[in-house]
């Protein structure tokens, strides 16, 4: 089914179809359609949901919003399909019967705000945790951000497996390593995992309530500590929604240096990754150190570059804080050459290792059925064979202007990931390397930020991150945001340790985690 | 010299040093990780500190969970008093019969075992669960590669196999395997690469820090003090097997006292940057991956008997 | 072949280690209270010559994490220190606690404090810890790590450098070497 | 009186008492009956332990002890081997009894005690009887009895699996015992009145095939009884089942009858043997260890998992015997005799701690109502004192130093290593297999026992009723803390424990070099050394912690939990435990994992329960007895019968088959 049909068979059971600014096809449709809907673009279409969020309407007297993003990858548009729920009685009938991916974010518009997904094979708490009294919803519009919540006693059951000589193994959420906190079941029979099922959400601040009542500038240091470790890519999502809403244009130098902050964040997290999994992860410790030793060195650039060692501050709203000179381009491409240049001899090392890919290979296989229900994103989907990259498919920054093909993998194992973020930290030093030229060659260091002042309006960001496509909805309201949508990959990607867990043994379960390295804080906001 | 003090200056001067070649192979380590790396008398400072410290127990232990670092270490001990390393013919030398070794060795590893699943956490659990296989797997290259050295040396204590004079051991070169066995089952006893990461940080991989995860203060300290001592007492004991050279015996005299600290420090010190270097090449093996592990050290082991047998017969 | 190129690796690769990393920075001597403690703590377990560290993340960003994990690299080897991490915070005799704590981890905090055997020593690493950052206020936060146990250092910072630890970790224990 | 003297009243006395316990226990509705009963039951051990010790000690020379003609003229005899027997017979039986005492009064509703009772000591006095007996109808008759006592007392708690194990158990006792009848009527030209002392004489009258065909007979009947793969299948299941100080008197004492039947009648009728028996029987003997250790690693209830590790012991006995054998025939007597030193140092040291673990079992499942690791854990909390001798008894069962098994266990490896020199290339080859597969037995006995006592006494309980648990009263548990200390005693007191035994008892000494082994000096010492050697460690040890400057400030606190709080359904299983071993070995094992994941709604395959079962596939010894199993299965529903609970009845089965095996006999 090609796109003009979709849209028309959806024009005729839509109350409204709109097309905005940047690339997203708004349908609204009834309550009661809304289900019917959205499976069948998942299911019949073969849509990937990317994201499903709610609103609280209420003050303009249209109850509760439900939205679900799909996206038309080749047509390089969004497809949201939105319903209005009523305020007293706020539910809708569930899309989790049938498409997985939604899973969560149901779970999270229950907790968050009271909207019932009925027949949600699996309704239990997600966000909220024994401590949280029941009825909290904090997202719901008459929750103050500072309330003072009681401390209460309400069940939060982990899922079990029946059997005699059946054991829970509970790691977490103070963990051993220096890894964020989130808490893990195992139920085992000995060594080889029979279910695996995380408790996470123990880092929950409250950004999106945060968020909210602040003008884009006083947001974005929220934005930018989402992930700590992803803060570029994290405000430019942002940043692009925000720029959408308020119809600005961004420099060409500044969608350029934009790719820079993407990609040398990249750069330097795919090291660190490829460090931690083949040398913490299995303890190959030439890997670790020296992995670790070229990663400070890219931190170090940062703290040259950015003024900060976590390439924050560059992306605001309009463009980037500053032009950069072309030393700093070359201070930029050289570091990261020669980083590239040690790492793959590094590579090399790891290549030749009998007992290092013996670790890897076939360890912790994500199969592409199980990546594309559970809406994959990022090196985990495209180590399985899922070809979905939103630097080509929703071409934003500068990368429509740069060559860029994007890489997959069809093993599915955690020797596919770590290979897959070989490739793509070559792929970033070349579009390093290219951005900084498009600089030198074509902008002018004057223009790079253009004026982007708050406007009201909805608007999606996005970006693809170095852990995967980060999506962000945002509604601004009276210069302010009304509403803001943050959705790190790592949100659809948790659960996949449901499927890529059980059949390993559980000293293998540190190197299939490390091998997705998802963030909890991003994840739990 | 007398032989009572020949076994006591062993067991002081192992028990001295084996914090030192903890500390040299970390610092070793360290080295090739490109870094400075940890002063190499920390291992002492870390043990009086524990000391020093108070003790949480568990409130689901019992007295098998106390008894434990006792046993533990007194295993370690009475294996650094029966074995050749730093002196021969002591007057603990007799107990160094091949089998009642593997028997203390069994011993310590039970009681550390016990301790782990004492502590009614999973992850103690699961450091015995694998300790327990370990031990009970490497048993049999265990005894098998000993049989080999004394078929070598026309002695089944370990002591005698060292009495042999000339070359020692190796110069009956067929026991080269049967060497290569030992040095991969000390590496799985003291938990140590390919088997056990030491510096892992990741519960879910451990073996014998997951058994000690719940000890705290002195009792930590003794359990620390026991693997450090055995580290010792295995890198010794392979150290004087290829080189029997500059073990005291009863008929040194006193003044070879003072050059024993010396030329044990040496040789540990050797065979601590051997392990570094050897824990630094490699990862970890897949925990379901050790019966190659297993089944490799027993078939060194067996080459050697065998070549032995054939060579005795010829 | 590969072995050749491992060892050059190991014994060959570049030696980058910072001397200046734990220089002596500004050891004040108006310790407060919580630093007079520190001291006689210090003073009974040899001056802290083997200090083991137990981190602990009650809702930080994990950029506190990486930094934590760099003071491991081969620029900053805090191990030359006699400083390690650890597994258990049975075997630890510092806390080092990142991020504003959330209410979803005050309890797990306060079970981990409880589970380290005394003394310890609790060090706030990072704005969040150690005066709840922007986070401040949150219906989800708590606020300092100071509501729910004791602090006996302070090494501010959104997150501090590796550096920075290390200097805030030297100040705090006057530990100039 | 003079030490003969002494031996034959304390012996004959003994058997004097089981008889009379055998008459109380018929009475046993009345509690005076019952008191006597177990004053009986006592004292007849006591005074048996008494004669035969004093036998021993004073190395008496073979007694007669009279004859009659219910017993065939054929008198009642002790000699060095028989006396030996019954000293272990009588150590065991005096504490299964002791124990006994209290544990059949607390257990009447299970255990009918007028059922249990009277079996109990005509069980034991049969074993005396068997010990004893000079003649082979009289041994037969002793050895039926003790057959039939025991079937009636693995069923004694009258559930359906009970039966079913029962039956399988007379199935292979009586097919035993039909190879004995035929085995010695073949030996005594026809006739079962022979006694052991004119079998010597009459069998060297026999043409060499109808010889091996008797001796195959006879030892097929003794390793039945003693449960040699592949004749083991009733063991796992039948001793489980027994009031567990019978399931002691059974591992511990009735398996040892049938290897003293096994020497008695081969070293009366076959003193020269070939080599060839001697290799069969060890690898025999070390093929069921072997599998046996496995299995005993797998297994999920207590007294299955001491099932199993007595047919690794009894595997690891004829490893012993065959190896003594071989090495005889093949000319190392000073070898041969070291090997069986450590076959009788290993009957004795497994009789102690065997029976031992069974009480231990028995107190525990008293205490928490349950045998089943899976839901036990917790009870060294709970019965501190128990604890503290049920980990002897363990250790002692993992052959661990200074326990007499482990004296057993060095002994038998120093005659392997000294073979290795003999430049037999038989001989080599076997001292091989023995010390490999020795190994491969020791480390996983240490597994199983390990496991047995983890997940009995350490961590949390499983459940409410291990948690409700309380320490048992001092008469059950002293026995068991006796056994624990005889065990200790036997190891570390080993070099004056020579006497005792029917061969010298030595180890020999540690240089292998010498050609032809000559006898060096006995290491037995070594072993109180070692003894001593490890207090002091541990007094080192001690010291160390108690350093100056150390502190004492201890604090008590939960188990770390990574700051979710934990429960007992997060602690290890014996299952998950052992899953190693299940996977390292799963081509012997071939244990299934089933899994089972149901989806919650059927449109979402993605979310689903789930769970999980164990299954056992059958191995190539499962379908070798499912036929039999089928046929016992089908016997057995008509003799259901059976279980009708008179005393008298039973009684009268036991005569009648005693009549019919003596009408055959004629």
């Amino acid at each position: 089914m090609n796109v003009d049909e979709l849209l028309r068979s959806l024009a005729e059971m839509s109350r409204d179809v709109r097309v905005s600014a940047e690339g997203r096809v708004i349908a609204w449709v009834r309550r009661t359609d809304f289900p019917g809907v959205a499976t069948s673009l998942h299911v019949r279409s073969g849509l990937p949901l990317d994201l499903l969020f709610a609103t609280d309407d209420r003050a303009e007297g249209r109850g509760f919003g439900v939205h679900a993003v799909f996206a038309l990858d080749q047509a390089h548009y969004w497809l949201e399909i939105a319903t209005d729920l009523p305020a007293e009685s706020p539910w809708y009938e569930s899309i989790t019967r049938e498409v997985m991916a939604a899973h969560w974010y149901e779970r999270y518009a229950q907790d968050m705000f009271g909207i019932r997904a009925e027949g949600h094979p699996d309704d239990r708490r997600l966000v909220h945790h024994e401590n949280v009294p029941a009825l909290t919803h904090p997202l719901r519009k008459d929750f103050a951000w500072n309330t003072r919540l009681a401390q209460a006693n309400e069940p939060y059951p982990m899922g079990r497996v029946e059997g005699e000589g059946i054991f829970q193994i509970p790691v977490g959420p103070i963990h051993a390593g220096i890894i964020e906190p989130g808490h893990f079941r195992f139920n085992v029979a000995g060594e080889r995992i029979i279910t695996l099922e995380g408790k996470l959400f123990f880092t929950h601040k409250g950004v999106e309530k945060l968020l909210e009542g602040r003008t884009h500038a006083d947001a974005l240091p929220f934005v930018e500590r989402v992930s700590g470790d992803s803060a570029a890519s994290h405000a430019l999502a942002f940043c692009q929604a925000v720029e959408a809403i308020a119809g600005c244009k961004v420099p060409e130098r500044a969608c350029m240096l934009r790719v820079l902050a993407v990609e040398l964040e990249r750069f330097t997290m795919h090291l660190h990754d490829l460090a931690n999994i083949c040398g913490m992860g299995t303890g190959f410790t030439v890997m670790a150190a020296n992995g670790f030793r070229i990663v400070e060195r890219l931190r170090r650039l940062s703290a040259r570059l950015f003024g900060n060692r976590f390439f924050r501050g560059l992306v605001v709203p309009g463009g980037v804080s500053t032009p950069w000179t072309s030393a700093q381009m070359a201070d930029a491409v050289d570091t990261v050459d020669g980083a590239w240049s040690e790492a793959s001899s590094l590579v090399r090392l790891a290549l030749d290792s009998d007992t290092l890919r013996d670790r890897l290979e076939t360890t912790g296989v994500l199969t592409r059925d199980a990546a594309w229900a559970y809406g994959a994103k990022g090196v985990a989907a495209r180590a399985s064979g899922i070809d979905r990259d939103a630097r080509r498919n929703h071409p934003h920054a500068g990368y429509g202007l740069l060559s860029f093909s994007g890489r997959t993998r069809t093993e599915g194992d955690v020797f596919a990931r770590v290979m897959l973020r070989v490739d793509e930290m070559s792929d970033a030093l070349n579009l390093i390397r290219a951005a900084a030229g498009f600089c030198r060659d074509r902008t002018s260091e004057s223009d790079y930020r253009a004026d982007c002042e708050c406007r009201d309006g909805d608007a999606l960001g996005w970006a693809e991150g170095w852990r995967g496509q980060i999506l962000d909805w945002v509604r601004m309201r009276d210069g302010v945001i009304d509403r803001a949508v943050i959705r790190d990959p790592s949100f659809c990607n948790w659960p996949l340790f449901g499927e890529l867990g059980p059949g390993n043994i559980v000293p293998d379960f540190p190197l299939c985690n490390k091998s997705l390295n998802l963030s909890y804080s991003g994840t739990d906001l | 010299m007398n032989p009572a003090l020949l076994t006591t200056v062993q067991v002081v001067v192992v028990v001295t040093f084996a914090p030192l070649a903890t500390g040299v192979v970390r610092r070793v380590k360290a080295f090739l990780q490109g870094r400075h790396g940890p002063p190499v008398l920390l291992p002492y400072w870390t043990l009086l500190t524990l000391m020093r410290k108070e003790m949480v127990l568990s409130t689901s232990t019992s007295w098998v969970f106390r008894a434990a670092p006792y046993v533990v270490l007194a295993t370690a001990l009475l294996s650094a008093a029966v074995l050749p390393l730093v002196a021969r013919g002591g007057i603990a030398a007799p107990l160094s019969h091949m089998v009642v070794v593997a028997g203390i060795w069994m011993l310590g590893a039970v009681f550390l075992v016990l301790a782990g699943l004492d502590s009614a956490g999973a992850f103690g659990g699961m450091g015995s669960s694998r300790e327990m296989t370990i031990s009970a797997f490497l048993e049999p290259a265990l005894i098998v590669t000993l049989a080999s050295f004394a078929l070598a040396s026309g002695s089944s204590t370990v002591d005698g196999m060292l009495a042999i004079g000339g070359r020692g051991l190796l110069s009956r070169p067929w026991v080269l395997p049967a060497l290569a066995s030992l040095g991969l089952i000390a590496l799985g006893e003291n938990a140590r690469y390919p088997v056990d990461n030491p510096a892992t940080h990741l519960e879910l991989t451990m073996v014998h820090e997951a058994m000690v995860l719940e000890y705290s203060g002195p009792y930590l300290a003794l359990m620390e003090l026991a693997s450090m001592v055995k580290l010792a007492v295995f890198a010794l004991l392979l150290v004087n097997i290829v080189l029997p050279a500059g073990l005291l015996t009863t008929a040194t005299g006193i003044v070879a006292l003072a050059a024993a600290p010396l030329v044990t420090a040496v040789k540990l010190g050797a065979a601590m940057v051997l392990l570094a270097l050897v824990e630094s090449s490699m990862a970890k093996l897949r925990f379901y991956g050790l019966p190659e592990y297993f089944f490799g050290s027993l078939f060194l082991g067996l080459t050697s008997l065998a070549l032995g047998l054939f060579a005795g017969w010829l | 072949m590969s072995f050749v190129r491992l060892f050059q690796t190991l014994l060959t690769g570049p030696r980058v280690t910072e001397p200046a990393a734990l220089s002596p920075a500004a050891t004040t001597d108006d310790v407060g209270a919580a630093g007079a403690e520190l001291r006689a703590v210090l003073a009974n377990l040899y001056d802290g010559r083997s200090l083991r560290i137990r981190a602990v993340d009650a809702g930080s960003t994990n950029a506190e994490e990486l930094e934590l994990l760099a003071l491991g690299n081969a620029y900053y080897d805090f191990e030359r220190f006699g400083l390690s991490f650890v597994a258990s915070p049975r075997h630890a005799d510092i806390l080092m606690v990142t991020g504003p704590v959330v209410r979803n981890l005050e309890a797990a905090l306060r079970t981990t404090y409880d589970a380290a055997p005394h003394p310890c020593l609790v060090v706030a690493v990072g704005d969040g810890a150690c005066n709840g950052g922007i986070w401040r206020g949150s219906y989800a936060v708590v606020g300092a790590v100071d509501q729910v146990i004791p602090v006996h250092i302070r090494i501010p910072g959104d997150p501090p450098s590796p550096a920075e630890i290390l200097q805030g970790l030297a100040a705090g224990l006057r530990r100039p070497r | 009186m003079t030490a003969a003297g002494l031996a034959s009243v304390g012996l004959v006395a003994a058997a004097l008492f089981s008889a009379i316990a055998a008459l109380a226990g018929l009475a046993g509705r009345s509690r005076a009956a019952r008191r006597l009963h177990h004053a009986a039951m006592i004292a007849g051990p006591v005074a048996g332990l008494g004669g035969s010790f004093v036998f021993l000690a004073w190395r008496v020379a073979p007694l007669s002890l009279g004859a009659s003609p219910l017993l065939f003229h054929a008198p009642l005899v002790v000699d060095r081997l028989s006396a030996f027997f019954l000293l272990l017979l009588h150590a065991v039986s005096l504490m299964a009894s002791w124990f006994g005492a209290k544990y059949t009064e607390d257990e009447q509703d299970t255990y009918p005690p007028r059922l249990v009772l009277p079996l109990t000591a005509v069980f034991v006095l049969s074993m005396q009887g068997v010990l004893l007996s000079s003649g082979v109808a009289s041994f037969l008759l002793f050895w039926e009895a003790m057959s039939l006592s025991a079937f009636f007392l693995v069923m004694a708690d009258g559930e359906e699996d009970s039966r079913k194990a029962a039956l399988l158990y007379l199935a292979i006792a009586q097919f035993g015992a039909g190879a004995l009848i035929v085995g010695s009527g073949i030996l005594g030209a026809g006739s079962l009145f022979a006694t052991f002392d004119t079998l010597a004489t009459s069998v060297g009258l026999l043409s060499p095939g109808a010889s091996t065909l008797a001796a195959v007979l006879v030892v097929f009947a003794f390793a039945s009884k003693a449960g040699l793969a592949p004749f083991h299948a009733w063991l796992p299941e039948a001793h489980p089942r027994a009031p567990s100080h019978v399931s002691a008197l059974m591992s511990g004492a009735m398996l040892k009858v049938a290897i003293y039947g096994l020497l008695r009648f081969t070293s009366v009728c076959w003193p020269d043997l070939p080599a060839a028996w001697g290799t069969s029987l060890l690898a025999l003997g070390l093929a069921t260890a072997m599998v046996a250790v496995i299995y005993a690693n797998i297994a999920r209830e207590i007294k299955r998992i001491l099932a199993w590790s007595s047919v690794e012991n009894i595997g690891l006995v004829f490893t012993m015997f065959g190896f003594q054998l071989l090495l005889r025939r093949e000319g190392w007597p000073v070898l041969a005799d070291a090997a069986q030193a450590a076959m009788f140092m290993h009957l004795l040291a497994h009789a102690l701690f065997k029976s031992g673990l069974f009480l231990g079992a028995g107190a525990v499942m008293h205490g928490a109502h349950t045998g089943k690791l899976e839901m036990l854990g917790g009870q060294a909390n709970r019965m501190p004192r128990l604890s503290v001798a049920v980990l002897g008894l363990c250790l002692a069962g993992a052959a661990l130093p200074p326990f007499g098994s482990f004296v057993a266990e060095w002994m038998l490896l120093q005659a392997a290593l000294t073979s290795l020199g003999t430049r037999n290339a038989h001989v080599v080859i076997a001292s091989v297999a023995v010390l490999v597969g020795m190994a491969f037995v020791a480390g996983l006995a240490v597994f199983a026992m390990v496991r047995l006592f983890s997940f009995v006494f350490l961590a949390e309980p499983r459940s409410a009723q291990a948690r409700a648990a309380v320490e048992p009263a001092g008469s059950l548990g002293r026995p068991i803390a006796g056994l624990a200390a005889a065990g200790l005693a036997l190891g570390v007191l080993s070099p004056w424990m020579s006497p005792l035994f029917p061969v010298k008892l030595e180890v020999l000494g540690p240089s292998l070099s010498a050609g032809p082994p000559s006898s060096g000096p006995s290491g037995l010492w070594l072993a109180p050394a070692l003894a001593a050697a490890l207090a002091a460690a541990l007094c080192l040890a001690w010291l160390i912690r108690r350093s100056p400057g150390s502190t004492l400030r201890t604090r008590r606190s939960h188990t770390w939990d990574c700051g979710q709080p934990i429960d007992a359904t997060m602690e290890y299983t014996a299952t998950g435990f052992s899953a190693p071993v299940r996977f390292f070995l799963r081509d012997i094992v071939r244990a299934e994992k089933h899994l089972v994941f149901r989806p919650v709604v059927p449109s979402n395959p993605w979310i689903r329960h789930g769970q999980m079962e164990f299954r056992k596939a059958g191995g190539i010894l499962g379908r070798l007895y499912f036929p039999v199993a089928r046929l016992i299965e089908d016997v057995g529903g008509w003799l259901k019968q059976l279980q009708n609970g008179v005393i008298q009845f039973y009684i009268a089965l036991i005569l009648a088959t005693l009549l019919l095996t003596l009408w055959v006999a004629l």
